[in-house]
């Protein structure tokens, strides 16, 4: 009786390909997951409308990883196995990207981080494994660039986030950066994240005598506000630069005035007056009600396109191992979040990283890095 | 008969309060000796110490030849001193034949491995212990509630139940910490019955706490009573009946005990 | 390094510790009574923390009154905890009931979440509160300071309450034995309701500070507080508020000690060595810093 | 003053209490006399609310008072020496003694009443700021019973408050027991100590396995022989 | 005859139901469904391990995530290949970066770890009693996540070490549990686990009848770890990615959780307790992403899923409050005796579990509305 239903479910099924979408939609990544999941499901929704993938409408299946490592292995698993999907995409955080890729490796379904920037992700997991933004060497690289080539600023102070994977990465390829560049780290220090003060940071470095012209935070969105407002409460109004955990409102809303004189290398400009980007950031405030969270949304975006872009191209939308090769072979795929190119081998593309700035409790857009 | 206990000097000091001064005893092997004394002269603390559940803060207590003074409980109990306590302290959600089985086991000779790998000696002596349980409880006249948990029975079966836990475990000298509270006339007067039987039977030495007369008198063949911490008298039921102190302080003038 | 050095990093260290201080008080009211680990505790703060800033941003209520009514709210989902979860578990151990309140802890996480997403919002107080007062050198805001004297003015009444009052006797003698404070006739549901009352009120103001401090709420925001007060509760000598208040500084300044006198390479491990403390105090102590002696004897 | 009829009583699943019935009248000592297991104790935590009456009825001066919260019993005058004497053992003495009187609010009263126990017990003056529970037997016994003293019971139920006590304390403790009797207070007593309890008491219950096998005038029954041979040790 | 008495009953729930799941699930492994009934194979060799402490020896651990974890980070250690290593694990010594054992042995030797790492932990913290035992014990997950996150030449630091063989099979799995379980089971129920259960009644009487605290609460501790430490390994073997993340409080208090819903004080409590918290969420889980019920489409819901589950858990608690198996082993008694395979050949024993099926609703029903209205007496 159950194969029956199944082959009756598989008829309709034909019309329809399931993308497995999977979020940590509670727990403590929700905040990050859930504007992402949101950006995606906006996505398929669009592309359902403008009459889906060469006549077939796309179906997201969700499951909810929970911030749990075993309830996302078991949700991948539940995605390839029963949803049937045949490519997976989501999560914005590195170990828990590596847990559902392992799994979708292991069964050769493609799978896409939309958030993870795990530069070495797709290497670890395997040939199904892709990035939809780029690595953390990019935006650390772009962000150590700007300051020394843009604001010529060749000292610089470390402030780190021992607490988890992202933030280390990232401070550790700004640090090669920098330094291959001539710049020298005058001092490191290290927090916790969501440490409330940060007095004990704050007041060594302005015992330090190394003469620091620029401070990079490399933290996530929790401390963003909080670690900016002490600097500048205690005096200090030197520049400050970070990657996209700086790419938050709270910066701004937190620290007030304060945030300015910040730069932050990201995905995307929400200001950035590209009618793309204005279309994607009307278009998600009519459907959610408020505008999008932060750019995670607009990756989430970016990564149902790059889904629906293989899917069209692949010699056949339901082999798995053909739409892996399309994603590959992605070219050129503007999106949000910048334009997509997988180089020949790389399961990373190659993005451009945007500099905002924060003026009058604004980000503002300065310049965008190709490396 | 044969020296067993030999205690000198005993003096257990809680900050300010000397609840033992100065106890000296000697236990002859086989008897039935009496430790009485007013409420809170210090007989549970004496007992206390010799189980190695206090420290003495000064004296020395000998078993059979040997320095027992600052050993750790457990070890004393394998030599053989075991002991009631006068509130309860019964292993409250197991039966009552798994609490006489922990006392039984407490000379068991098979390995944990041998249990794990259920090697016939473990079965073997698994019954056995279970035998003895069963033996110990038939004894005190409690295996009908065998099978029930120990805080279920009632008041007196659970005091019975605590002298048949330590029975299991081959005591050479038995410290009974009022084992007859809370029960009737006739139910004390069955104890006595049943504790000289044990005597007998497995020719211990017996230190008996009591405040009930009629107990004491009937059982024991030496008596010291205590007072603030201090033995203040000692000797033969007969005489320590007799003395003026021991009644002013403790019997009272109108008992009529046995 | 210089003695300011030194110094300002002591201060920080007790300003992060009267925060805990402050959650690790109104922990243990209710911890020093039932043994109930509740680490729900947390998340009422969590709410009475949304409560302000909904009435504040979406009503427009003065601050004061937000507080007032965030209080209230905190309250409320105290006792509706207390009735429904832990009441009829009371009977039921200490274990179990730790089951009950991690389930109302997630319940309450996922409902805040629920009804106000999960992002981080800002959480502003009022410039005159934030305002930083310097000392030599030595910064606090008008916040911290009120926390710091907040502190030592609710332990000060609540021991004179336990130690002095009727009801704070009756609370002792139902943390010491349940059965016998029945005997005595004291009604044992009303002490449980009023430590639930105190406990609650108690975390909606540390919710306050805390919120204050981290100027960012979420709804996951207080089960690492919650935890560490409970930490700080046990450190300092179960049943004791003076201990829940010493531990909640003994943490706070460990914490900042560590991250700012250590030098940058082990300064990760501050957690760890938090921990590494409070084994050590607990060796010397096991009972807790001013704990007593369990009573009771052979 | 009190009236039980037909009172079961069980825990979980087992019942121990199969219908008994008894009444104090006021100013009565009513001992409650059976062998171990006999239910005694199960029945004065019904009356006292620490226990849940199955069924049957509980009139404390006409009012219906079976089932109710245990501190509302305690209000309305009742009030219990427990069996294993259930101090506060993490308290000092004092403050065990102010929780007696929790409910008894006048200063005055509560040093006439404390002057009293300490009289009594004299033991529990020297050691007011000891801590309970290093008490040593005994002496928490005197604790337990000078607390109950303290709240002014109109119907003190005692459990076995001869048990640990010294012979002497225990003619102390039934010396007290008469002078109360004498004030009018009216109380129900169990006693293991069959005769003492038969002595002192108007009339006397006895109870056998949950249920009351034989009741009446206390003079009578120390006379019965049955009484004699199985509750008074066969003198 | 109660339904849970019937020995044919016992049999079918407990030995053949799960041998046709595990039969099928082996067949079909890496899909969904095996993954869960593994996932629920090392959730039992955690609780059950857990319980040997919490339950049975009265202190109460919250720390067995750290146990895995050490025991996750020595088996990936001794499995992966020497490649991996030079790029995951760059400081390890010379003759550690070049051995790879057999899985079953690294296995042990993840338990070995653990009880090492519970043994030096130990000495200090297990003198504490009660919450005090608690804290500590918490204390060393987070000592032990530390390490893990900052020594980044040994264990990759925050970014975990990735690509663990795939060696988590059903047969290892449950091998081990079945192990496990076995050993725990005699030892409870020998002079060492009455041994334990007396300490955790009463410290004072269990010293005076010859137990010796220390050595008991040692040796609890440490085969507790050491099972903790295997199903670190299966776990991470299971998973292919570990991390200190992956290791801390909330998973070491859904170990406890579980431990008390299903039973402390019973080895088959640690089983249910288990397939409760194991498969309930994923059945929850299609709540949220919008059923359509009656027709009405719902709206998705994030969270509600774990709402439920949590109201679930109080309610459950509430009924039975010593843990759904409380005090007692239903699969013991007669699962290892002979009576209960003779009758598979008594008719009679069908008939009157047929009588007992029937009539259990009727049954069950009698018994909540006991409850209820046993509740309310009570309220008064
Ligand atoms: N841990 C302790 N701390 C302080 N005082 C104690 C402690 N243990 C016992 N005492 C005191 O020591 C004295 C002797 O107590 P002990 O229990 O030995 O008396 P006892 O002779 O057994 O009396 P009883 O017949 O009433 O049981 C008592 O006054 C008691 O208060
Ligand atoms: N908590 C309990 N759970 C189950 N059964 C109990 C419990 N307490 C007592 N019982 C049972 O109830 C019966 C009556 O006990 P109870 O304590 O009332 O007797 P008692 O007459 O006071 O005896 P004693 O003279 O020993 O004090 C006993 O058979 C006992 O086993
Ligand atoms: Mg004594
Ligand atoms: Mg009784």
């Amino acid at each position: 009786a159950k194969d029956k239903s199944e082959d009756e479910g598989a008829s309709p099924a034909a019309d329809t390909i399931n993308v497995g979408a999977l979020f940590n939609l509670t727990g403590g990544q929700a905040s990050l997951d859930q504007p992402s999941y949101n950006g995606f499901k906006m996505a398929a929704d669009e592309i359902n409308a403008a009459g889906g993938i060469n006549g077939k409408m796309i179906e997201v299946k969700v499951v909810d990883g929970k911030t749990d490592q075993a309830s996302v292995a078991s949700a991948a698993k539940k995605l390839i196995d029963v949803e049937k999907a045949v490519v997976v995409a989501g999560l914005s955080d590195s170990n828990y990207a590596l847990a559902a890729g392992g799994v979708c490796q292991s069964n050769s379904i493609p799978f896409i981080t939309s958030g993870a920037t795990l530069p070495t992700l797709p290497e670890q997991v395997g040939d199904y494994a892709f990035l939809a933004p780029f690595g953390d060497n990019v935006q650390a690289y772009a962000c150590a660039d700007y300051a020394i080539d843009d604001l010529k600023m060749t000292k610089c102070y470390l402030l780190i986030d021992q607490s988890m994977e992202f933030t280390k990465t990232l401070a550790h390829f700004f640090k090669e950066r920098y330094e291959e560049k001539g710049g020298t780290i005058v001092l490191t220090d290290n927090y916790m994240n969501k440490d409330p003060d940060f007095s004990a940071q704050i007041d060594r470095f302005l015992a330090d005598k190394g003469g620091a012209e620029i401070l990079f935070i490399s933290g996530v969105p929790d401390d963003a506000g909080v670690v900016v407002k002490q600097f500048r409460d205690k005096g200090v109004t030197l520049p400050i630069i970070s990657g996209d955990g700086f790419d938050t409102p709270l910066l701004m809303e937190v620290a007030g005035d304060a945030a300015n004189n910040v730069y932050v290398g990201t995905h995307a400009s929400l200001e950035n007056t590209d009618p793309a980007v204005q279309k994607f950031v009307a278009d998600y405030t009519a459907v959610y009600g408020h505008a999008p969270e932060n750019a995670f949304a607009a990756l989430g975006y970016d990564t149902m396109y790059l889904i629906a872009n293989a899917l069209k191209n692949a010699t056949d939308p339901t082999d798995p191992a053909a739409i892996r090769d399309a994603i590959g072979a992605t070219k050129n795929l503007k999106g949000v979040t910048g334009t997509v190119t997988y180089e020949e081998g790389s399961r990373v593309p190659t993005k451009s990283v945007t500099i905002n700035k924060v003026e009058g409790g604004k980000f503002v857009f300065q310049k965008e890095v190709f490396l | 008969m044969a020296e067993l206990l030999k205690v000198n000097n005993l003096s257990m000091h809680f900050r300010g309060l000397k609840a033992v001064q100065d106890f000296s005893a000697s236990l002859a092997e086989h008897g039935i000796y009496g430790l009485i004394g007013t409420n809170g002269a210090g007989k549970t603390t004496v007992i206390n110490m010799l189980s190695g559940v206090l420290k003495p803060t000064a004296g020395t207590i000998e078993f059979a030849g040997r320095d027992i003074t600052a050993m750790r409980p457990d070890r004393i109990a394998r030599l053989g001193i075991l002991r009631t306590y006068q509130n309860l302290r019964l292993f409250r959600r197991m039966t009552a034949l798994e609490n006489v089985i922990i006392g039984a086991q407490m000379h068991h000779s098979y390995s944990d491995v041998d249990a794990v790998l259920t090697l016939p000696c473990f079965r073997v002596e698994e019954d056995e212990m279970r035998r003895v349980a069963r033996e110990m409880l038939a004894l005190m006249g409690i295996e009908r509630y065998a099978d029930e948990r120990a805080n279920s029975l009632p008041y007196g079966a659970q005091r019975k139940l605590e002298i048949a836990r330590i029975l299991a475990a081959r005591p050479r000298l038995l410290l009974l910490d009022e084992p007859a509270a809370g029960m009737n006339p006739q139910e004390s007067a069955e104890l006595v019955e049943i504790i000289r039987r044990i005597r007998e039977t497995f020719g211990l030495t017996i230190l008996l706490i009591e405040h009930d007369m009629k107990v004491v008198m009937g059982l024991t063949e030496y008596i010291y009573v205590m007072a603030t911490g201090q033995i203040i008298a000692e000797g033969k039921p007969d005489e320590v009946r007799k003395d003026q102190k021991v009644i002013t302080a403790y019997l009272g003038r109108k008992r009529r005990d046995a | 390094m210089d003695t300011l050095y030194v110094l300002s990093q002591l201060v920080n260290g007790l300003k992060l510790g009267s925060v805990y201080a402050m959650v690790a008080i109104g922990y243990s009211i209710v911890y020093g009574i039932l043994r109930l680990i509740n680490f729900a505790h947390g998340d009422i703060m969590t709410v009475a923390v949304y409560t302000i800033l909904s009435l504040v941003t979406i009503f427009g209520l003065p601050l004061w009154m937000s507080i007032g009514a965030s209080v209230v709210m905190a309250v409320v989902v105290g006792l509706i905890a207390e009735r429904t979860a832990y009441r009829p578990l009371r009977a039921a151990g200490e274990e179990t009931t730790l089951v009950s309140s991690l389930a109302v802890s997630i319940f309450l996480q996922n409902l805040m979440m629920m009804i106000f997403s999960p992002q981080r919002k800002a959480f502003h107080l009022p410039e005159n509160l934030t305002f930083l007062h310097n000392f030599n050198g030595i910064r606090l805001s008008t916040m911290n300071i009120i926390t710091f004297i907040a502190v030592i003015v609710i332990l000060v009444i609540l021991t004179f309450v336990i130690k002095r009052t009727r009801v704070g006797m009756a609370m002792r003698a139902c943390s010491d034995n349940m059965d016998a404070s029945r005997l005595m006739g004291i009604n044992i549901n009303h002490v449980v309701v009023i430590a639930f009352i105190i406990g609650s009120s108690l975390a909606a103001l540390s919710g306050l500070m805390l919120a204050g401090e981290y100027k960012t709420i979420d709804p996951m925001m207080g089960f690492v507080p919650g935890l560490k007060a409970f930490c700080a509760a046990v450190l300092g000598g179960i049943g004791s508020l003076g201990g829940a208040v010493l531990g909640g500084f003994v943490l706070g300044v460990a914490e900042m000690l560590f991250a700012g006198l250590m030098p940058t390479e082990i300064t990760p491990y501050r957690d760890a060595f938090v921990f590494v403390v409070l084994i050590l105090v607990l060796m010397v102590r096991p009972n807790g810093i001013l704990g007593s002696r369990e009573g009771g004897r052979s | 003053m009190l009236e039980v009829t037909d009172l079961r009583v069980k825990y979980d699943t087992i019942r121990v209490i199969h219908g008994v019935s008894l009444n104090v009248r006021e100013g009565e000592l009513v001992a409650l006399i059976g062998a171990n297991g006999a239910g005694k104790s199960t029945i004065l935590k019904t009356l006292s609310g620490l226990l849940k009456p199955e069924s049957g009825e509980i009139l404390f001066n006409g009012q219906p008072i079976g089932g109710l919260a245990c501190h509302k019993i305690v209000q309305q005058g009742i009030v219990q020496v427990p069996e294993g004497r259930q101090i506060f053992s993490k308290m000092t003495i004092k403050e065990n003694l102010r929780l007696g009187a929790f409910l008894e609010v006048s200063r005055k009263r509560w040093e006439q009443n404390l002057e009293r126990v300490f009289t009594l017990f004299p033991i529990l003056k020297e050691r007011y700021h000891q801590v309970a529970g290093t008490m040593s037997g005994g002496e928490q016994q005197m604790l337990a019973i000078g607390r109950a003293l303290l709240s002014n019971p109109r119907l003190l139920l005692l459990d076995e408050p001869s048990m640990g006590l010294s012979p002497l304390m225990t003619e102390q403790v039934f010396d007290v027991l008469r002078t109360l009797k004498q004030e009018g207070i009216t109380m129900l007593l169990v006693e293991q100590n069959a005769y003492d309890a038969l002595e002192i008491s108007d009339r006397t219950y006895i109870l056998e396995t949950g249920t009351i096998t034989l009741e009446g005038d206390s003079r009578r029954l120390i006379n019965d022989p049955g009484v004699k041979q199985a509750y008074l040790g066969g003198v | 005859m109660r339904l849970r008495d019937n020995h044919l009953f016992r049999l079918i729930i407990f030995v053949i139901l799960p041998l046709i799941g595990l039969i099928v699930t082996s067949m079909n492994s890496g899909s969904y469904y095996s993954g869960l009934v593994h996932l629920f194979g090392i959730n039992i060799i955690l609780v059950a391990s857990l319980n040997l402490v919490n339950g049975y020896s009265g202190m109460f651990s919250m720390g067995h995530a750290a146990f895995m974890a050490i025991g996750a980070y020595a088996s990936a250690m001794l499995t992966l290949t020497a490649d991996q290593k030079v790029f995951l694990m760059p400081a390890l010594p010379d003759w550690l970066m070049h051995l790879t054992l057999p899985f079953p042995v690294t296995l042990l030797v993840a338990g070995v770890l653990a009880s090492v790492t519970a043994l030096l932990i130990g000495f200090p913290v297990l003198r504490f009693k009660g919450h005090y035992l608690s804290v500590a014990t918490i204390g060393l997950i987070v000592i032990v996540r530390a390490v893990l996150d900052n020594e980044d030449q040994i264990t990759n630091g925050a970014r975990g070490v990735t690509g663990l063989p795939d060696y988590a099979s059903t047969g290892i799995i449950f091998s081990v549990a079945i192990l496990c379980l076995f050993v725990l089971y005699r030892l409870i129920h020998s002079s060492y686990g009455r041994g334990l259960i007396a300490m955790r009644d009463d410290w004072t009487a269990a010293q005076t009848l010859g137990v010796n605290l220390t050595t008991k609460k040692l040796s609890a501790f440490l085969i507790s770890a050491f099972m903790a430490g295997m199903a670190g390994g299966l776990w991470g073997h299971m998973q292919s990615v570990i991390s200190g993340k992956f290791f801390y409080i909330d998973t070491s208090f859904k170990i406890v959780e579980t431990s008390i819903i299903g039973g402390m004080f019973s080895l088959s409590g640690a089983i249910v307790g288990s397939a409760l918290m194991t498969f309930i969420p994923e059945l929850l889980a299609p709540l949220e992403t919008g059923i359509t019920l009656f027709g009405v489409q719902l709206p998705e819901l994030y969270g509600a899923s774990n709402m439920i589950l949590a109201a679930a858990l109080i309610l459950i608690i509430i009924f039975r409050r010593q843990g759904i198996m409380g005090y007692s082993e239903i699969i013991t008694d007669s699962l290892f005796s002979r009576e209960t395979y003779l009758s598979l050949f008594r008719p009679d024993q069908y008939s009157s579990l047929a009588k007992a099926i029937v009539t259990l609703p009727v049954r069950s029903w009698q018994s909540l509305k006991a409850r209820w209205v046993g509740q309310k007496h009570k309220s008064l």
